[in-house]
Order: structure tokens, then sequence, then C-alpha cells
């Protein structure tokens, strides 16, 4: 059942399991792979493509939260290319919606923010779409703002498959994806919510926040989230 | 009626052979959708309603389509032992006819009758028809349908489809009871993978090994899905398949579902097919009903049923996982890969999905064996595709190939190649997924590799031609904005990547963007192919990456000289005549002032666009006519004849001095600046008469003794008498243009004495070397070049033309020197070696020459000149050609045959081609290409030397006037720019205030065309052939010009 | 040798860039060691000077005056600084953009007016449609983002730019 | 949040037509796909109500985001009321190389139509008194015929700018149908 395979991180021999994916033996082994949708705990989906590593023998790049190790499996975690393309695809989310970092309750706590920082993003080459986008204060306690949504599918992950609500999907398609509770009901309107919260602490910017925190205020507990399912994984 | 064994298996083929071959006459109408848009509906009811009133013993079938859709509606003809007549463009009217002849026994009308077909291999079972028709052409023989294998559509408009029985009477569903009696699984799969088909949906994976996996995967529950959700625009075969023989997928998957255990197939449809999705849920039902679906199938105890599924309008449902995704209730969002769905498909089982037209190569491959299938195609990519041609082609439709074939076949011999004379210039296989192919790579063999090293795919096998008129920058964006809004959201290259793509892409057709964009485009879609989630973000990019491989300079014309040439980006030009025209006369501007009867305003409006508008009134080649949008109603404005009126109207009246003092005003201050121009021909004159407008010095030499070059020259008086252009290289020198003429350039002065003398030097002299053929006898007396015959002629100087002339070349300096030759009294014959088609001459000129009585030989090469004892021509030998192949330019080569015609004669002229003489810019330090013209930016026009300008004929090889003028006046704008560091070309241009409002209901007349001298007073006459538009006439097109100028207020 | 010149400038922004500025405290000693500031708020100079070295231009391009300043900055600077989210990502001043500038101005001068209400035509420089980041205006050479960029970030890049060296900010980097 | 226009609550015929409809498809592989494309196709207005896509959820038992998510995605679907007249114009490659763009933007400006965008964020381009509702497809698979523009569900090829004006002027002037 759980047999043990030999690979290789950035020239490193690393021992793991099969099927673990390469991000798991990387985060267990404290080896750097940015990542954005990937959440500990919960279903991967590949969304976000930072996680893109080399894997020697294979000419196509490979997300590292899906791909799982085999024997003997060669993988690069950084070179210039994957480089530049992790710093294209953050330019990207940054110029996709209006992230202004310096009214955010979540600057300084920001997933987005830090791999900003961490690929030296010092600006965005794209035009920016500028798009208007509501902000839903709707429920008592929190707040979803559409502008600083990346639309990872944290929540709508964490909702349906930690809480078993199901109350968000991602509608629409395509550049006018939209993350909606229900059939686009106002938060606060949502039946099936049962305002656990647990969405917003799987949120990796300031899309979703609890009221009353200002700027820079609020922290979130991701772990809580990640260690629910682990709990649950030992019944 | 179900069918449990051989016997009963018998009987309904009988029954179906009965139908499909009646004892009496069959008729049967092609109702594809394709049809039915064209008009098959109304032709089948006619017949219907006919054959009921007559009371005729007619079998009346509706029938899916034969592929040609140029030539719908379609209906097939049959009477018992003779070939079955496939007759073409059927309209109700024609019903009668046809069925007057049916019953005596005679063909149709020759007009409708498209070609026979006297047996039909079916492959899994043969049809004789009959024999006759011995002047109808087989099938195979029509162009269109030459070379194609038709295995995919073996069945397409040939059975009614909503018939079993007419299927399995041409051998469908043996291939089923063949496996099922006598084959195991293991074996088919074996039999698959050895006849090396690959998926037709894109990807070309090999088909028995994906088989293999599912038959291998664990678990009594799997599926088989055949994915229909056909979404590549310009693809459509998937679509006819189904219409056109349902039962052909239905027995692939049925035989699919024996051999890797699965026990339910679903065909994934688009609704957006409605008769497909109808066809087939028909044939479903009747299959279950024949025992060919169901449990225990043909009583062979297999257990196998289909459903259908309609898509409903996503693109990214052709991927395997987001098609599985939204059969589960959820949104079509690709999934990532592993697990694949041969582990974990459909609900989690293992699920095998296909292509619509892979299915349909499943029954040929167990009937006929996997070495009869690699007979076809190519070594890697076995068998044939069927591909969409559309696009610019004159036969579109569908066609299935051998895979392999090179490009040009399917766009020369199949589809006829252009469909309006223009240049093709690409063609774009694989749809959004795949790319452009520039027409210089047509000799490429279309298979999964080939197309891959070029960036492009094979895809689902659509190939859309393109033409001149078509941008090829316009093209990579219309492909991002259908990727962009067609991708699924999911990963982040893919959908913000796109949507900023379609941003840069938006700036090119704005006219705002920038070198750096090229690389920033560039990088972006490198980034979002390779890290795209599913194949079509991985995909998406290639038509710009292709694009940008092989059309570079297009994205380069929009940024630097911000112009479309095709003319398809609005925003870059004032109007599409404007953006077509070589000088970019402001045409609408023109048209409107002449409309308000202001003559003078008018007449400045367009000579400040265009120094020379008598003469090119009166010889361009107007390009702005194929360009004119009016012709989407009847015929182009006559552009070029509006502003002959109005150079006519004041340059040859006394109103010429007034006006030429108008003109005069618009200079601009003395600059001290002197420029050198070598050569008064019409682009030398142009840059002339700009120079000198903006200030500027402008001295000009020429060889010659007059200013005028070719126009002069070269141009005979019957079509620009001299009058005409004395008058306008007069108005030239009233603004203070010196000339210097007899001063060769390169004799006593070289370029470098001149560049000491001058700030700048444009070099734009004219292609006067005529390219002499290798050709026996071309000493003879009696052989001369066209040019220099024409330029005698021009001066009249004594020419030796005998009674018997005969013109060797299809150009202009062919048509001109054959209709001098008759009106210095000769018999004259133009020999042209390929068709008349090709002719490069202006197609009116041939007609002119043929009306004054030059013959026209076609198809003949000369072979020899033969002489006379005093060494003097006697006879031309031309040996006769034969079209052959089709080359990069789209005509067919000629081919010599054996025969050999005699043509007697006194005089050769020869006519076929002239070239630069590069001999004058010796020593200069200039860069010369291969044909001698000089090397410039194509920008600026600036040669390898500095402030050495270069421009016409000079650069381009021979062409005409009106892209000679171009050249001068581009120059004039760059020359200035560079010697005063500024744009000033607008300020020359007084703001005329005219009418911008659009015509409330444009004039209904047709085209004016100018009147012509009786073809009778021409010969023996110099006298001018064109008379012109009159005024009333004048005034009348411009009340047709649909003003294209003026753009909606939304905007 | 002649010192460097350097010039800063402030468009659509709150003038916390400069506020950073002005917290370098005594590291501004060191930069005036090896250049002089011709102009800024604090500078008594009416017009951009011809031949800056550095220009430090804080503020996202929202009015027809920003875009002709920040054009003129180009024409007359070596190197230009984008300082700050202003600048760089366009910050708070871009999250206008969603809304038609007309609509903003009655808001605030109709609307929002207790005294003659009316937007007003001249003395006022026109909005343009979209506030946006000075790289989407003129071509910028370092950016330094950061709500304000911290002080010690900006004596860096300065330090860097004067010794000839390409400045990278690493850990400095920050938005918001 | 929604711009749908609620016209009616679900009649009993309706609910039960519904039921049927779903009741036909719930279990099989593409059952919402189904039961969305016959509920919109049942709809006099031809668009799915917030009401029949909250009934789809509760009856199928799929969760209501889930729905919504579908109906958002595949072009199909309509959350808006579609005009009486359609006029859909095909973008498919073939017809874009013809010309089509030209079409498009002459019958909205005809028709007077801007874009709007509806409540899930697809453009829709329907006139303001509802009598005409413009729409672009991917492709018809008509490409031979290119353009090809389809009015009111009659597919017609080689499309001319001057000939299609006429059509729609026609229906224009035809009066409430």
């Amino acid at each position: 059942m759980t047999e043990k395979v030999k690979v290789r991180i950035d020239g490193e021999v690393i021992a793991a399991t099969a099927g673990q994916t390469i991000l798991e033996v990387a985060r267990t082994n404290n080896k750097y792979i940015p990542a954005l949708c990937y959440m500990e705990g919960l279903s991967t989906v590949g969304a976000c493509r930072l996680c893109m590593v080399e894997v020697s023998g294979v000419s196509r790049l490979l997300p590292a939260c899906t791909t799982p190790v085999q024997e003997g499996l060669a993988v690069a975690t950084t070179s210039p290319q994957l480089e530049s393309y992790r710093k294209i695809a953050l330019e990207l989310l940054f110029a996709e919606r209006n992230h202004v970092c310096a009214v955010c309750v979540s600057s300084g706590h920001c997933e987005l923010q830090t791999l900003a920082q961490e690929h030296g993003v010092t600006s965005v080459r794209y035009p920016y779409s500028y798009p208007r986008l509501p902000v839903d204060m709707t429920h008592p306690r929190f707040v979803l703002d559409h502008n600083r949504c990346v639309l990872c599918s944290r929540c709508v992950r964490t909702c349906a498959e930690v809480e078993g609500a199901h109350v968000w999907e991602l509608a629409g398609r395509g550049i006018g994806s939209r993350l909606v509770s229900e059939l686009q009901r106002p938060w606060g309107e949502a039946t099936s919510c049962t305002s656990c919260g647990k969405c917003v602490q799987a949120c990796p910017t300031g899309a979703m926040a609890e009221k009353g925190w200002g700027v820079e205020e609020m922290t979130k507990r991701r772990a809580a989230v990640s260690r629910l399912t682990s709990m649950r994984e030992g019944e | 009626m179900r069918i449990g064994d051989i016997a009963a298996f018998a009987a309904v083929r009988e029954a179906g052979l009965a139908k499909l071959l009646p004892s009496k006459p069959r008729i049967a109408v092609g109702m594809g959708t394709c049809g039915s848009g064209n008009g098959a509906e109304a032709v089948y009811s006619a017949f219907s309603s006919q054959i009921d009133v007559r009371g005729l013993a007619i079998q009346l079938a509706p029938v899916g389509c034969f592929g040609f859709c140029a030539e719908e509606p379609l209906v097939n003809v049959w009477v018992p032992g003779r070939p079955l007549l496939m007759l073409h463009g059927v309209q109700p009217s024609d019903v009668a006819g046809i069925l007057n002849g049916l019953h005596e026994g005679a063909p149709p009308p020759a007009r409708i009758v498209l070609c026979k077909i006297e047996e039909w291999d079916h492959i899994t079972g043969r049809v004789k028809y009959g024999t006759g028709f011995p002047d109808v052409p087989n099938w195979n023989e029509i162009p269109f349908f030459s070379g194609q294998v038709k295995t995919v559509l073996r069945n397409c408009g040939l059975i009614n489809p909503d018939d079993i029985e007419e299927y399995i009477a041409i051998g469908g569903y043996q291939a089923l009871y063949k496996v099922l009696i006598d084959q195991s699984p293991a074996s088919v799969i074996e039999q698959v993978k050895a006849s090396k088909l690959r998926g037709r949906g894109g990807a070309g994976y090999l088909t028995g090994n994906k088989w293999e996996f599912l038959a291998k995967a664990p678990g009594p529950e799997k599926y088989l899905i055949c994915n229909a959700d056909e979404g590549d625009p310009g693809a459509y075969m998937n679509r006819n398949e189904i219409e056109s023989d349902p039962h052909a997928l239905l027995e692939g998957m049925a035989i699919a579902g024996y051999v890797t255990g699965a026990a339910r197939g679903i065909v994934y449809v688009r609704a957006e097919y409605p008769l497909a999705v109808l066809r087939l849920e028909q044939a479903i039902e009747q299959a279950r009903a024949y025992g060919m679906l169901g449990t225990n199938v043909l009583g062979r105890g297999f257990d196998f049923d289909i459903e259908t599924v309609e898509g409903a309008g996503a693109f990214v449902c052709g991927e395997e996982t987001a098609l599985i995704a939204s059969l589960e209730d959820q949104a079509g969002r690709p999934r990532v890969r592993p697990p694949f769905p041969a582990q974990k498909g459909l609900t989690g089982k293992p699920t095998n999905i296909n292509n619509v037209e892979t299915w349909y190569n499943i029954a040929p491959i167990v009937t006929k064996g996997p070495a009869w299938f690699t007979e076809t195609g190519s070594v890697k990519s076995a068998g044939t595709k069927v591909f969409s041609l559309v696009g610019k082609v004159k036969s579109t439709g569908l066609v299935e190939m051998p895979l392999g074939t090179p490009i040009s076949t399917f766009i020369y011999a199949i589809g006829g190649g252009s469909i309006n004379g223009r240049d093709i210039k690409a063609v774009q296989t694989g749809g959004p997924s795949g790319g452009c192919i520039p027409a210089d790579m047509f000799d490429t063999p279309v298979d999964y590799e080939t197309l891959a090293q070029l960036g492009s795919i094979m895809g689902s096998g659509g190939m859309v031609v393109m033409d001149d008129d078509n941008c090829m920058v316009d093209v990579a964006r219309y492909f991002i904005e259908f990727t962009q809004a067609e991708s699924c959201g999911k990963c982040v290259p893919c959908r913000v990547g796109l949507d900023k793509a379609l941003r840069i892409l938006n700036g090119f057709t704005l006219g705002t963007a920038t070198h750096e964009d090229i690389a920033a485009l560039d990088e972006l879609c490198r980034m979002v192919r390779d890290t795209s989630l599913c194949g079509l973000g991985q995909s998406a990019p290639n038509p710009v990456l292709t694009s940008l491989r092989h059309f570079r300079r297009e994205f380069e014309d929009h940024i630097v000289a911000k112009r479309c040439r095709a003319g398809v980006c609005e925003d870059l030009a004032i109007s599409p005549c404007e953006n077509s025209c070589p000088l970019h006369m402001n045409i609408p501007r023109f048209l409107q002032l002449y409309k308000e009867g202001r003559l003078e305003d008018a007449f400045l409006s367009v000579i400040l666009d265009n120094p020379l508008p008598a003469s090119t009134g009166r010889v361009c080649q107007h390009p702005c006519d194929d360009h004119c949008r009016r012709v989407g109603l009847d015929e182009a404005v006559n552009m070029r004849e509006v502003h002959r009126v109005i150079a006519d109207e004041v340059l040859l009246s006394d109103r010429f001095d007034a006006l030429a003092a108008r003109v005069a005003e618009r200079k601009l201050e003395p600059t001290g600046r002197d420029v050198a121009i070598i050569g008064a021909g019409p682009t030398g004159l142009t840059c002339a008469y700009y120079l000198a407008l903006f200030g500027h010095s402008v001295t000009v030499f020429d060889s010659r003794p007059a200013a005028g070059g070719m126009l002069r020259y070269a141009l005979p008086e019957y079509r620009l008498p001299k009058k005409v252009l004395d008058r306008e290289i007069e108005l030239i020198e009233r603004l203070g243009v010196k000339f210097q003429f007899n001063a060769s350039v390169g004799e006593a002065t070289t370029l470098n004495d001149i560049a000491h003398q001058f700030d700048a030097v444009f070099m734009a002299i004219g292609t006067w070397k005529e390219a002499w053929v290798y050709l026996p006898g071309t000493e003879l007396t009696g052989v001369m070049a066209a040019l220099p015959f024409l330029e005698a002629v021009s001066r009249n100087d004594p020419v030796p033309v005998g009674k018997s002339v005969v013109v060797i070349g299809g150009g202009n300096a062919a048509i001109d020197s054959a209709r001098t030759a008759r009106r210095l009294g000769a018999d004259v014959t133009v020999v042209y070696r390929r068709e008349r088609k090709d002719m490069p001459a202006i197609p009116e000129e041939i007609e002119a020459a043929e009306h004054e009585g030059a013959k026209i030989v076609y198809l003949a090469a000369p072979h020899r000149i033969v002489g006379g004892r005093s060494g003097q021509v006697k006879a031309l030998e031309a040996v006769r050609t034969r079209p052959g192949e089709f080359d990069n330019s789209g005509r067919r080569r000629p081919v010599p045959t054996d025969e050999v015609i005699r043509l007697d004669c006194d005089t050769v002229i020869l006519a076929v081609g002239e070239k630069v003489d590069p001999d004058f810019c010796k020593a200069s330090g200039l860069v010369l290409k291969e044909d001698g013209t000089i090397e410039v930016d194509r920008y600026s026009l600036e040669s390898s030397r500095e402030r050495f300008y270069a421009g016409g004929d000079l650069i381009s090889g021979a062409s005409n006037v009106s892209n000679a003028m171009g050249f001068g006046k581009k120059a004039a704008r760059n020359i200035d720019k560079r010697l005063m560091g500024q744009k000033r070309f607008p300020s020359l241009i007084p703001n005329f205030v005219y009418g911008m409002e659009p015509p409330e209901t444009p004039s209904e007349c047709r085209r004016h065309v100018a009147g012509e001298l009786p073809a009778a007073k021409r010969v023996g006459s110099y006298a001018e052939v064109s008379l012109g538009l009159t005024a009333v006439a004048a005034l009348e097109e411009t009340s047709r010009c649909l003003r294209c100028d003026i753009r909606s207020t939304e905007r | 040798m002649d010192k460097a010149r350097i010039g800063t400038c402030w468009l659509d922004g709150c003038a916390g860039c400069h506020m950073s500025l002005l917290d370098t405290d005594e590291g501004i000693i060191a930069i005036l060691r090896k250049a002089d500031i011709v102009f800024g708020p604090l500078v008594d100079a009416q017009e951009w000077p011809e031949g800056v070295d550095v220009a430090l231009v804080e503020g996202a391009v929202s009015s027809q005056d920003d875009l002709k300043l920040a054009q003129t900055v180009r024409s007359r600077s070596r190197i230009v600084v984008a300082l700050g989210d202003c600048a760089v990502t366009g910050n708070v001043p871009s999250m206008r953009n969603g809304i038609p500038t007309r609509k903003l101005l009655e808001r605030i001068y109709v609307e929002g007016a207790t005294v003659c209400p009316g937007v007003p035509t001249d003395g006022v420089p026109g909005l343009l449609k979209q506030a946006e980041p000075l790289h989407s205006a003129i071509k910028v050479d370092v950016h330094v983002p950061g709500c304000p960029p911290k002080a010690n970030a900006i004596l860096m890049v300065l330090g860097d730019l004067l010794e000839g060296r390409e400045p990278d900010l690493g850990s400095k980097l920050r938005f918001g | 949040m929604t711009t749908g226009v609620v016209t009616a609550l679900p009649r009993v015929d309706d609910q039960d037509l519904t039921d049927r409809i779903i009741g036909d498809h719930v279990g099989r592989p593409g059952a919402l796909l189904g039961i969305l494309e016959e509920l919109q196709d049942a709809n006099r207005h031809k668009y799915l109500p917030m009401e029949t896509l909250e009934y789809v959820a509760v009856r199928t038992g799929i969760p209501q985001a889930q729905v919504y998510s579908v109906a958002t995605f595949f072009t199909l679907f309509n959350l808006d009321p579609q005009g009486v007249h359609t006029v859909a114009i095909c973008r498919g490659t073939a017809c874009h190389t013809r010309g089509s763009r030209a079409l498009l933007q002459r019958v909205k400006l005809q028709l007077g139509v801007g874009e709007a965008v509806d409540a899930a964020g697809k453009t829709t381009m329907t006139t303001a008194d509802r009598r005409f509702t413009i729409r672009t497809v991917a492709c018809f698979g008509q490409c031979a015929l290119a353009p090809v523009v389809e009015v009111d569900h009659a597919i017609r090829g080689h499309v001319k700018e001057q000939v299609l004006i006429r059509e729609v002027e026609t229906l224009r002037k035809g009066g409430a149908r």
C-alpha cells in the first residue's frame, strides 16, 4: 500500500511514498514550490499554475500539486523559464482585478502579495482590466470583496468538502468567471450557509474577510481548516 | 424485425437493396443542413408533389450530403441499368424537366448534370448502378472530387440516413456481426492497432492503444463516449457525417463496446446541430429495433446501448475531461490529468472518448483489414481525413483525402483556387488551436507531424483559405477573441493571459501598438501555451505564434506604417477605397466635393493627393474597384473615371492657371534644402511635386529629352494623349521643380557627384531593360523588344514593322504592342504560354485588343524564330502547352506537349518582362538584390546609403503607374521628415469642409462606364479610345458612394 | 566631477512617498553629497529642468496635467523611477476607474456641493478616463512599489542609481 | 441581484411539465444539461427564470450554486427573456474571413442595440422593447455558405449586408407578431 520511492528534487535524493504529489513531497522536505490554489486538506485543482515544475524526460512543464511521484522522478523546482512564467502569472492576477494592497485588511498577510514580493514582481507589464466589481457586505459577520478574488476556489472546496454546505461555486466562464453563493444570492441571504467562516479562513487574499478589521489587521487561520480534514482522516 | 441470425440479416439486406436499387427510377435529394440551407427542402417537396400528381412510378428518398457544398442542392437520379447521375444547383423549377426526361428515358438537362457514378465502393459492400451517358464525366473526373478517397464519407449522400435497411443493404453492421461471431476482443484491438488509426479529433493519439487501456481497465462498468461536440469554427465534417450516415457511427461504437467490455455508449453532440441530433436518435431507435443495440445484440449475448446528450455550447467541452465534467452535472471545466479518463472517467469509471470521425473508420478496418487501411495515407498517418475546405476558394465543401496530401492540392486542384482572382496568402488549419500556413509553404503534406512542425495542427480538419483581403493580425485577433471567450476560466494563464493577449492585439488593429508589444505578446503566448491546464489554453496561442512567425511583417505594418494592407482594421484607414489606393487618395472626399458642385475644391483635393490625376484617371489599375463596399449592392463606384473627369475639367480648360496658382499657395516656406531626383517618370515626378510643395529645391535628372518616363514613352497615345500629360508636368514645373534632360546619371555625372551637391537623393528609374528570353532566332532582322518599339512609335521615329506581327507575352506591354502594331496596319497575333485567366494584362485591354482585330493564341510556348535566307524573320514556331500542376502562385504550370504550331510572320515583338538596369549605381555603394533592384527600408525607402532613397520599379521590379507614384509620395514624406525632423505632410492639405452625413438613400443607378471609340475607328488612328464619363454620369457616380468614411456615431 | 541631478514630482497621489523620502533622515545627507535635488515640492523651481539624472515620480497619471508633466519628465530625465504604489500600480487613485468621469465629477461638484453646485470647466485640469500607472503613459526605468516605499528602500535605490548600479529591492520589495 | 424579470410564478401545469422533464433525465449522464435545455425550450421567452433554477436544484438535489454555475457556463442558456425575433450571426472562421463582423455591426446599428451584460456576466443584445435579440454563434457548421445568418431559426447563406438589412427591416415593420 505505502510503496516507498526515491525521487530527486533539485538534485537532492528524497524518500517519498508512491501516490504523493510532487508538491506534498517537496513541502514535507522543506523544498519551496510556490502555489496559490493548493491548500492542504482540500482536493487539488491545478488552477493557478504557479507550481509548475520541470521533470526530466518530460518535455512539458507539470503542475507539482497534481503530479504523483514515482520511482526515479527528477524535479527541478526552479529555472529561469519557470521564474519568468511564475512572474507573468502573478502579474496577470494583479492585472485581472483591483488589488489595492494599500487599503486591504489582509495586507501583510496575503498570499498573493507575498508571492509577488518573493518573485520580484515590481510592476505589472500588462494592461489593467479595472473591472467594476461589487463588494458583498450582506453577511452579518463576513464580507466578500470580488475585487480581490483570484478565483482559486479554495473557499468553494472548503465549503463543499469540509463544511459540506456547497454554498459557493464559480459561475460564468473565462475572464467573466465570478464566485457566487447559491443562485447569485447575496451571501447574507444564502440559506445553505452555516456561517462557519471556514471559507474566510481558507481565502488566500483579502477577498473574504471578517468584518471589523482595519487595513493590515486580518490574519487567517488556514491551518485550522487543513487540520480539520487531517483529523477526520484519522476517524 | 429483430435480427438474430444470418438468414434474418440476409433478408433485411435484400429489403434494403430493393430500396436502394428499386425496379423503378429513384430520385434522392441531398438533405443535410447545408442542402436545406440552400433550398433542398423546396426541391424535395416539388419532386414529391409532382410525382404524386402525375402518378409516376418513381421512388423518392432523402439522402445526406455528398460534400460538394458549393454546388448544393445536389440531387441523385437513377434509372435501372444506367449510372447514377448527380445533379447540382437544382432548383424547384428544374423538377418538371427532370421528371419529363426520366419518363422518356432521356437524361436531365446538361446544365444541371454534374457527374455520374457507375459503380460505388461502400467498402463494406459494392453497388453497381449501371453504364451509359458517355458524355457525362465520372464523379472523380470532376476537379473537386479528383483524388478524393471516400472511406469515412463512403455512404454520405448515397443512402437514406433515416433507413437502417439501406445501411444494411450496403454491408452495414456486417463488421459488427463478423466481430461478434468469430473474433476475440484482443484480435480486434490488434487490428485497430495495426491499422495505425489515429484519433481524428486533433491530438492524433493511436486509437488501438486507447482501446487497449480501456479493455484492460478493471471493473464491469465502463463508458464509451463519442465526442460530437464539434466546436471548431470552420469545421463541420462531424455534423455532415452524423446527418448523412448515423449508423456507421453506431456500428463503430458497438464494435468498440464489444472489444473493450463497455456496455454503455454516449454520443455527446452539439445542440446547435438539431438535424444531426434528430437523425442520430432515430438511428438509435432503429438499431435497437433491429437488434443492433440493446441487450443480446444480434443474438450473440452481447449487451450494448447508446444514448445521446446534447452539449449546450462550450468549445472547451471538446476537451475530454471537460466533456465528462459536463456529463456529471457540472460546468465544463477540465480537470488535471492524471488520472486519465481510461482510469477514472465518467463518474469515476474507466472511459474512452473518440471523435466522430474515428468511429467511422472502424467498420472498414474490420471488413478490409489493417493492411488495406495503411495502403492509404502517409507512413505515420494512415488512412484518410475529412477536411472542410472553406474560405476564399471557388469550390467549398467537405473533402476526404489521404493523409499526406500537399496543401496545394486542396487549394488549387480541389478548391479551384482563388474565388475572386486575388492572391491566396495563407491557409488556416486546425481551427482556433491551429495556425496559419503561408502560401509559399503550400507544398507541405497534410499530416499530424508536418503540421505540428509548422506550429499548426490538423485538429478536426478545418481548412480556411485566406487571401490578400484577410489581415493576418485580425485573424490572430479573431482566434484569440474566440478562445478568450471560450476559456473556462479555471487556470490563470488561459483565463487572464488570453484576455491580455487580446488587449495587446486590439492595440495592433487600432494602430497604438509598439515594437515592445510584439515581444510582450510573444512571451505571453509562450507562457500560456506552456503552462495552461488543458488543450484549449495550450493550443490557443498557436494562431498568434504562427502569425508572428510567418507574417511578422503584417504586425510591423500595423505598428510602423499604421497600415493594414488588407483593409480589415478599419481604424487604420479612411475607407476601403482609400486603403487600397497606392496613393491613398481620400476618394470619398473628392466624390463628395464634386457632388456638392465644388469642382475647384474637388480638383484641389485630387491634385494634393495625386499630382498626375488625368494620367492615372486613364491608366490606373483601379484596385479601389475591388474593395468598394458598393459591390455588395451592385457594382463598384467608378472612382477612377470620376477623378479623371475632375482632372480633365480643370487641366484641359481655362481654369488651369487659376487652379495651378491655388496649388502653389499650398507651398510651405522655402527650406534651402536641395534634393536630386533621378528619373522623371511617374515615381520621380510625384516625389518632386511633393518635395517642391514642402519648400525644397528640387532638380530632376532624366536621360530622355522630356519628362514622363513610361507614361510618355511606353504608353501609347491612344491610351494616354500626351497633351494631358504635358499639362500635368507643366503644373509641377510651376511649383519650381527644375529638370535636366538628356542627362544620363552614371555616365557623365555619377551618383557620387550628385551626392556632393544635394542634401538627399531619390532614385526612381524605370524597368527599361527587356528580359531577353533565350530563344533561337532572336538575332534575326524583324525581332524587337516591346519597350523600344513603343518608345519609337511615341517619338514618331520610323519603325520597321512588317505586315504580319507576332507578339510574345501576356502583360500590358504585350497588349500595348499588339494594339499599336494594329494601328500601324499589321496583322497581329499574340502568343501566350498560359491560359487567358493567367494573363497579367488588364482584362479590358485584352478585350479591346481583340475588338481591334488582334488574335491571341493561348497555351503556346515559343520554341524558335525561323528566319529566311536574308536573315529576315519568316515564322515563329511554338509548342502547344497544357495546364499542369499548380505552382505556388496558384496558376497551372504550362507543360509542353508534342504539338508544334507555326505562325508565319515578318516581325516578332518580345514582351516577356522588363527589368531594372542597375548600371547607373555602380560604385555608389548601394546594396542591390539578386534581381538588380535596390534594397531599401520598406517603411522609409532609405537605401543602404544614408540620404539615398529609392522607389518605384527600381525597388519593386516592373509594376504599374499608381504603385510607382505611391512610392514617390511615400519617399517625399520620408525625405522631408528626415530633412526637417518633423512630420509636415498634413500641413499641405487644407481643411476641406464637406458633407459628412451618410446618404439617406444612395443612388440606385448602376455603375456608369466610360464610352469608347468604336473599334472600327481605332485601327489606323491614335485617337484616344476611352471617351471618359460625361459630367452628368460622373455626378451620378458620386451619389452612388456609400460613404464608408463616415463611421457610426457610436464609435 | 559634476554632481548628479535629482528631481522629484508628484502626480495623483497623497504625498506620502515624499514624506517617506523625508523619513530618510540623515541618510539624505549622504545622497546630497553626490547629487543635487533640482526639482521638487521643496525646491524653488517652476519648471522641470533639462538634464535630470534621476527622476522620482510619485502618483498615478490621472489628469491631462499629470500626463503632460510625466511626458516632460521623461523627455528631460535620464532615469525615471516610479515611486510608490500609485505610480507603480495606479493604487488608490485607480479605484475610480470603473466609474465614468462625468459621474465622478457630478458626485463631487454637484451632489456633494453645498454652495455653487456645478462641474468646473476651467481652472482644473481635465480628468483622464482612467488613473493609470506611470508606465502606461511613459517609459519607466525603475519601479519602487510600496504605500509608501520605506525610507531605506528609497535610500537604497537612490544609492544604487547614483553609483550606476541597477537597483535590486530584494527583501525591501513590498506592495501596500 | 438578478436582472431576469419574473413574469409569473410557475403554474401548476408548468410544474407538471417541469417534473416530467426532471424525471426523464435524473440519474442519467448529462442529466442537468438535458433538464435545463428542455426547460428553457418549454419557456415562452426561451430563458431560465431564477425560480426554475431553484426548483431544479431542490428536485435534483444538486446544490443551487452548482446549478447556477452550469446555467451560466454554457452559452445556450439564457437567464434573461429573449426577444420575439432572433438574429443570430455566425462568427465562425469562414464567416469572419468573409465579413461577418461587418454584418454584426450593421445590424446592431440598425436595431440600436448596445451590448449589455446579463446576471451571469454573459453579453446579451436585446432591444429595449424585447422585439429583437441579436446573438452571435461560434459556428453554425455551415461554413461553405459563409457568411451565415440565422433569422428566426431559418438559416441564410452567402448573406449580403443590404439583403440582411432589408430582411430585418421587414420584420421590424411587421408589427407585433
